[in-house]
């Protein structure tokens, strides 16, 4: 199926004649679009939730604040890098670019269309949740190396929450596998093609008998998109870093670029679970009104716009809930949403047995 | 000097499974310059050490020193969330000392600038606690509605945060034309408001998750402890000054005591200490409601205010239910134009102090959420 | 109950301890009661049903230039009813016994006397600077103070 | 189990209730009064800045009469007055028709400890001292908040000294002149004042 | 050799590039400023009330940060009481370069209604760590605070980065008000 598409990687080839040219556009192109995404979602936080609060937010930059993020960024290019004399530096020095590395790495096989993807590897839905947990590794490596007392308590208590929401997570991720019978995300998109009933959260593809398997999935989206919420840290979640006990958690001693980089990885990690969001449940790529816009390009318009919907209701979600204690997080993960995790993961192996 | 020996002997004692955990005074939760020593086991509090005095600005030292309506301005800054309660007890108590009966018009004015004063604590209150559990946006809301408050209150005393509004035997100024529609439209906007929280907050799920069930304060203690206000009436004992030692016109109002049932856990938790909260923001609606609709509009605030404030010879305790507690003010006169002594019982001063009590056993989130319960505010604590 | 049954019947009991009663129109009604039965005295006033002062108000150093002394603001929340006692010391030796197994509020009250005024209260089990710095000399409200000069480096007067 | 199942059906409505209101505020209009683009006594009439604010303080050297009062009743002695005794006929009267006694040649308030109470302005005879709605005036040194009203120069101080000073002298000359001329004349009259009072005690 | 001298020159403004670097770099600086979440007292309150809905303070870009590490700016809102001021101390000096300071308020100025008889308060925060910006008031209105950030962005927008000897002559003032 992938030999009859003309990719972006093969268009570049063909025109520049060059493989490597074509392999560094592939590459940079997802960064690019990463920095442009978010000084976006950036000005979107602020934005959306000033406008929640019946505020403004930033108004004095540019027209309405919109180049409020460059400014950000420019501040933070020039701010003093301070490493405190108590850390481990190495440690210290490491932890936010691996982060960020582990965010950025999980764009390479996002599918932003049919015809681009950076790696069309058979595996990506692995590889995606496996970078997503890499993350882990360098909060982990932040908030020890900071020997600051705030930090330490922030990296425990998001390791503890990260690896326990994997599980209803991976779950949910397996029963999609199951119904899909691929972890190629290309394939999973192209599965759900067609008008907007043959996404997964409506039971994919099939007959009038599907409306059974409905409710399941449409808890499996639900599962998936509390469970990512606190993959990326994200209110009512926000735990490591919960403001009111824990100071500024496992950043609490980044400064400058360095914190950027943490800031940089969080949002990258949002749009990465809005966009597995989108590719698992909503159909990525495709138009939900069968041929009506659809297509290569306009598969990136769908794409970005269900993928921007979801980080809007992450921000929005963030604006609206209280945080949850810490046990309490644990036991929403192991009491609650495993269960029914497991629960959905035996009807969607019933359903694909039966069908 | 033995006392510094003392406690760094203390800090040599640490049981090396724990963690000492230092809590402000510089924590986005601490409502101030509060500093909490937590000696932790795990997530768990073992024990709770508070340490005050990062605001006290020696307010019975300059008592001492100024005459009797200079003090008015450092009462003012003792506890700023209310001001105007602040001021009602101490101008109470000259105005007994002097036997000064106040004119009508200036009681109603008065009881409804503390009523609405009292809103705007509680408003303040339940904002920050909710900031605590880390919901943002029904802070904004309530300070949305607090700014209404405060402009009638700038209008009328030129103050927004501190007004130095209640004078002996009178008020600074009379109120604008258009007190009473202000006021009433302020009442109906609380109210809307309270509803949009209730949803929102209040009985979100989450939120009653960390509060319920979490340091759970039984009246006796409450008492031994001397708590007052919305603390000891989450315990569910309905001591309320208001209605116990009535002052000023408090008897012509009807309303009710509010206290804790443990609605959705024990009683004396968090919730029902800020459930108190919010539904004396009612009662208050109701007791203005009543107020403006008695009220004459008629009259000189100023007629009885003496030329020379200089009371006899004699001492008094007097206090009023601030929108914390209890706020006593032990006045010492020595018959000259200063006071001999002041000493102020701060109510969030007594109110602290029995946090190292409540918060043992649980997490350390639970301790913010129930030092947030407890709504202190730094400058009465420290005076 | 009024102030004037409650001291007869504190008289009855312990006699000598209670030194003066004063009912004059500008105080509220108190006794003055010596430092060696203070303890008792608290102790009946909260235990006994008829009495039920379970709510200790307000507890105040004072400084009566050539002494010092406590004043304890005492109420009954089922009773409603008020009531003062007051201990005088001198100043060379001023040692109070200490409230604070009877009512725990007092913890912090005699905290801050000790801090303010230098007042000693015997059996407290952590006496020590409430509101001042641990390391700051000198009794900041009695009458004679002197403000320091520095403290850390810090000039203290304007 | 069914408060299990209650559990998650409410955790789950009162989030979405929550929601609800939070989306209906993102679109509803919001309350910010831009600042600089709006000042306070420009807005809409509900929460406009009310004239009496309290805010900097205004003193009319052309109304004050010297009194201290003002300085007597702050309460964190921010004020700082210092008087010169007029010479009669010198001083044109007060703004408002009354007669000068004092010159003020220094009228200081330091805005830096001023805690804005408003009780300098109830014991001012003449209303000279006022608060206006001004709030704009932070500075980069906090000299620049230290504010001297008195509008006299230091040539007119000392003009006006010098003036007191000959007032005071002429007035001393005058006295002695008068006492002068009084003992003259009791020097006059003395001799026969004692006689007479001799004679009186004669006459006693 | 020339670029280095025009760097060090005082009346040389660092060029057409280098001044338009500066420009934006101070730009950056002054539309971007967050602010450490730290209250004191009185003015605490104000402050907050500036950050909700009727003021907004996020429209200066001030965003509200919990660790001095990451703030660009401290507003000194209350009374610094003697306990305080070496936490503010450390705070000061925990921020990462360049930062400002607000002293916002009578208190933080010069110690406010408690400059004569307060034992225990610090007559004005400029006593130990140097202030941009003194806002007026007690407490001053949202409005007045919003001026001396503005008053500060006027300020940020002058410093010069690249003039070596006119931030050398700076430095020395600021230390010269610490030691007054």
């Amino acid at each position: 199926m992938e030999q009859q598409i003309l990719t972006l990687y093969d268009w570049v080839v063909k025109l520049s004649s060059s493989e490597l040219i074509a392999l560094i556009v592939v590459i940079t192109l997802p960064l690019v679009f990463l920095i442009v995404y978010a000084l976006v979602a950036i000005l979107g936080e602020l934005k959306i939730s000033a406008f929640i609060q019946e505020r403004l937010g930033p108004m004095r930059t540019g027209p309405w604040g919109i180049i409020q993020p460059v400014a950000e960024v420019v501040k933070l290019l020039q701010k003093e890098d301070i490493t405190p004399d108590a850390a481990n530096k190495p440690l210290f020095n490491m932890a936010p670019f691996l982060m960020f590395t582990a965010a950025y790495a999980g764009f390479a096989v996002i599918p932003f269309s049919s015809h681009f993807v950076p790696a069309g590897i058979n595996l990506g839905l692995f590889y995606i949740f496996a970078m997503g947990s890499l993350a882990v590794i360098g909060l982990v490596m932040g908030g020890w190396a900071s020997n600051n007392k705030y930090s330490l308590l922030g990296a425990l208590r998001s390791v503890a929450q990260i690896i326990s929401y994997e599980i209803p997570a991976a779950i949910v991720i397996l029963s999609i596998v199951i119904l899909a019978s691929s972890m190629n995300l290309q394939v999973i998109n192209a599965n759900q093609g067609g008008w907007f009933w043959n996404w997964y959260v409506f039971g994919g593809p099939g007959t009038a008998w599907k409306i059974i398997i409905i409710p399941i999935t449409f808890s499996m989206f639900l599962l998936y998109l509390i469970a990512s919420l606190a993959e990326t840290n994200r209110t009512p979640f926000d735990i490591p870093e919960g403001e009111s006990e824990l100071v500024a958690g496992y950043h609490t001693e980044y400064s400058g670029m360095k914190f950027a980089m943490f800031f940089f990885a969080e949002y990258a990690n949002m749009f990465v679970v809005a966009a597995l969001l989108s590719i698992l449940f909503f159909g990525g790529w495709n138009s939900p009104f069968g041929d009506f816009m659809n297509g290569p390009i306009w598969g990136v318009f769908w794409f970005i716009s269900k993928s921007f919907f979801f980080v809007f209701v992450q921000i929005w979600l963030r604006w609206t809930l209280p945080r949850l204690r810490v046990d309490q997080l644990m036991g929403v993960s192991w009491k609650v949403m495993t269960p029914i995790a497991f629960i959905c993961f035996f009807a969607v192996g019933l359903w694909t047995m039966f069908n | 000097m033995s006392e510094t020996k003392k406690v760094e002997f203390e800090y040599s004692q640490i049981d090396s499974e724990r963690m000492r955990l230092n809590v402000g005074p510089q924590h986005p939760s601490t409502h101030g310059v509060l500093r909490l020593e937590v000696e932790l086991d795990g997530e768990i509090v073992t024990e709770v050490v508070p340490h005050i005095g990062y605001l006290h600005r020696c307010f019975e030292k300059h008592a001492e020193k100024m005459t009797y309506p200079q003090v008015i301005p450092y009462i003012d800054r003792m506890d700023y969330i209310s001001a105007m309660n602040n001021e009602w007890p101490y101008v109470m108590g000259i105005e007994k000392l002097m036997g000064i009966e106040v004119p009508e018009k200036v009681e109603y004015i008065r009881v409804i600038f503390a009523e609405l004063n009292r809103i705007a604590n509680h408003q303040i209150a339940i904002a920050t606690f909710g900031l605590d559990a880390g919901a943002f946006t029904p802070f904004l809301y309530l300070f949305r509605d607090r700014e209404f408050i405060l402009t009638v209150f700038e209008k009328a005393s030129g103050g927004r945060l501190l007004y130095n509004y209640y004078w002996v035997g009178g008020l600074a100024a009379d109120v604008h034309k258009e007190f009473k529609e202000d006021v009433l439209s302020i009442v109906k906007q609380v109210r809307e408001t309270n509803k949009e929280i209730a949803d929102l907050l209040i009985y979100n799920k989450i939120f009653i998750e960390r509060v319920a069930n979490v340091g759970i304060l039984p009246a006796d203690v409450a008492i031994n402890y001397g708590c007052s206000g919305p603390v000891v009436r989450g315990s569910g004992l309905p001591f309320d000054l208001r209605k116990d030692a009535p002052y000023s016109i408090y008897d012509r109002f009807d309303f009710d005591v509010v206290i804790g049932h443990g609605e959705v856990g024990t009683v004396g938790d968090c919730f029902d200490r800020n459930i108190v909260r919010f539904h004396e923001m009612e009662q208050s609606c109701r007791i203005i409601e009543q107020a403006i609709e008695q009220m004459p509009m008629d009259g000189d605030v100023r007629e009885k205010l003496p030329k020379k404030i200089r009371p006899p010879k004699g001492e008094i305790y007097t206090k009023a239910e601030n929108p914390k507690g209890e706020l006593g003010f032990y006045i010492v006169s020595n018959g000259t134009d200063k006071p001999e002594r002041i000493k102020s019982r701060g109510t969030s001063f007594v109110n602290l102090s029995v946090l190292p009590e409540i918060s043992k056993g649980y997490l350390f989130a639970d301790l913010i959420m129930i030092l947030g319960s407890v709504d202190i505010v730094l400058g009465e604590v420290d005076r | 109950m009024q102030a004037q049954e409650i001291y007869e019947k504190l008289k009855a009991e312990f006699g000598d301890a209670i030194i003066e009663f004063n009912a004059e129109p500008f105080f509220d009604p108190f006794v003055r009661v010596t430092t060696d039965k203070l303890f008792d005295i608290c102790l009946e006033l909260r235990d006994t049903p008829e009495f039920d002062f379970d709510y200790l108000a307000c507890l105040s150093g004072m400084d009566y230039k050539e002494n010092l002394g406590v004043v304890y603001h005492l109420y009954s929340i089922k009773l409603k009813h008020s009531f003062v006692v007051k201990v005088t010391v001198s100043k060379e030796n001023p040692v109070v016994p200490s409230v604070e197994r009877i009512w725990r509020t007092a913890d912090w009250h005699e905290r801050e006397a000790y801090d303010m005024m230098g007042i000693q209260f015997e059996g407290h089990h952590n006496l020590i600077r409430i509101l001042c710095p641990y390391d700051w000399e000198g009794f900041p409200l009695r009458k004679d103070y002197v403000q320091p000069d520095e403290y850390h480096g810090m000039k203290v007067p304007y | 189990m069914k408060k299990y199942i209650n559990d998650i059906w409410l955790g789950i409505y009162t989030v979405l209730l929550g929601m609800k209101i939070t989306i209906v505020h993102l679109f509803a209009k919001n309350v910010t009064v831009q600042y600089p683009n709006k000042h306070p006594l420009e807005k809409a009439s509900g929460d406009k800045m009310p004239m009496n604010a309290r805010n900097r303080i205004f003193v009319d050297m052309e109304l004050c009469n010297g009194c201290n009062g003002c300085a007597r009743a702050c309460p964190v002695n921010c004020i700082t007055v210092e008087t010169l005794k007029v010479v009669p006929g010198d001083a044109p009267p007060l703004k408002n028709g009354e007669r000068r006694g004092l010159w003020v040649p220094v009228y200081t308030l330091d805005f830096a400890k001023c805690c804005f109470c408003g009780l300098c302005i109830d014991p001012c005879p003449t209303e000279a001292i006022k608060m206006t709605t001004e709030f704009e005036y932070s500075a980069y040194d906090r000299k620049d908040l230290f504010y001297k009203f008195s509008t006299m120069t230091d040539e007119e101080i000392k003009q006006k000294k010098e003036l007191l000073a000959n007032f005071q002298a002429e007035k001393a000359k005058k006295e002695a002149e008068a006492k002068k001329a009084a003992d003259a004349a009791k020097a006059a009259a003395e001799p026969p004042k004692s006689e007479s009072g001799e004679l009186k005690i004669d006459n006693g | 050799m020339g670029l280095l001298n025009k760097l060090d020159d005082p009346y040389y403004g660092g060029g057409i590039i280098l001044g338009k670097v500066e420009d934006i770099l101070n730009w950056g600086r002054s539309k971007s400023d967050w602010y450490l979440q730290f209250g004191l007292a009185c003015c605490a309150i104000e402050f907050m009330a500036m950050n909700a809905s009727h003021f907004d303070f996020m429209r200066f870009g001030c965003i509200p940060r919990t660790s001095p590490r990451q703030a660009d700016f401290i507003i000194i809102s209350g009374t610094v009481t003697f306990k305080m001021a070496e936490r503010i101390k450390t705070l000061y000096e925990q921020m990462a370069e360049p930062k400002y300071v607000i002293s916002m308020g009578s208190c933080a100025n010069s110690g406010g209604p408690y400059w004569e008889h307060g034992y225990h308060v610090l007559k004005g925060v400029d006593r130990i760590i140097p202030v941009d910006v003194y806002v007026p008031g007690c407490p001053p209105r949202p409005e007045a605070l919003e001026e001396g950030m503005i008053r500060l962005q006027e300020k940020i927008n002058k410093q010069a980065i690249f003039n070596k000897r006119k931030r050398l002559a700076e430095e020395e003032q600021k230390e010269l008000i610490i030691s007054n």
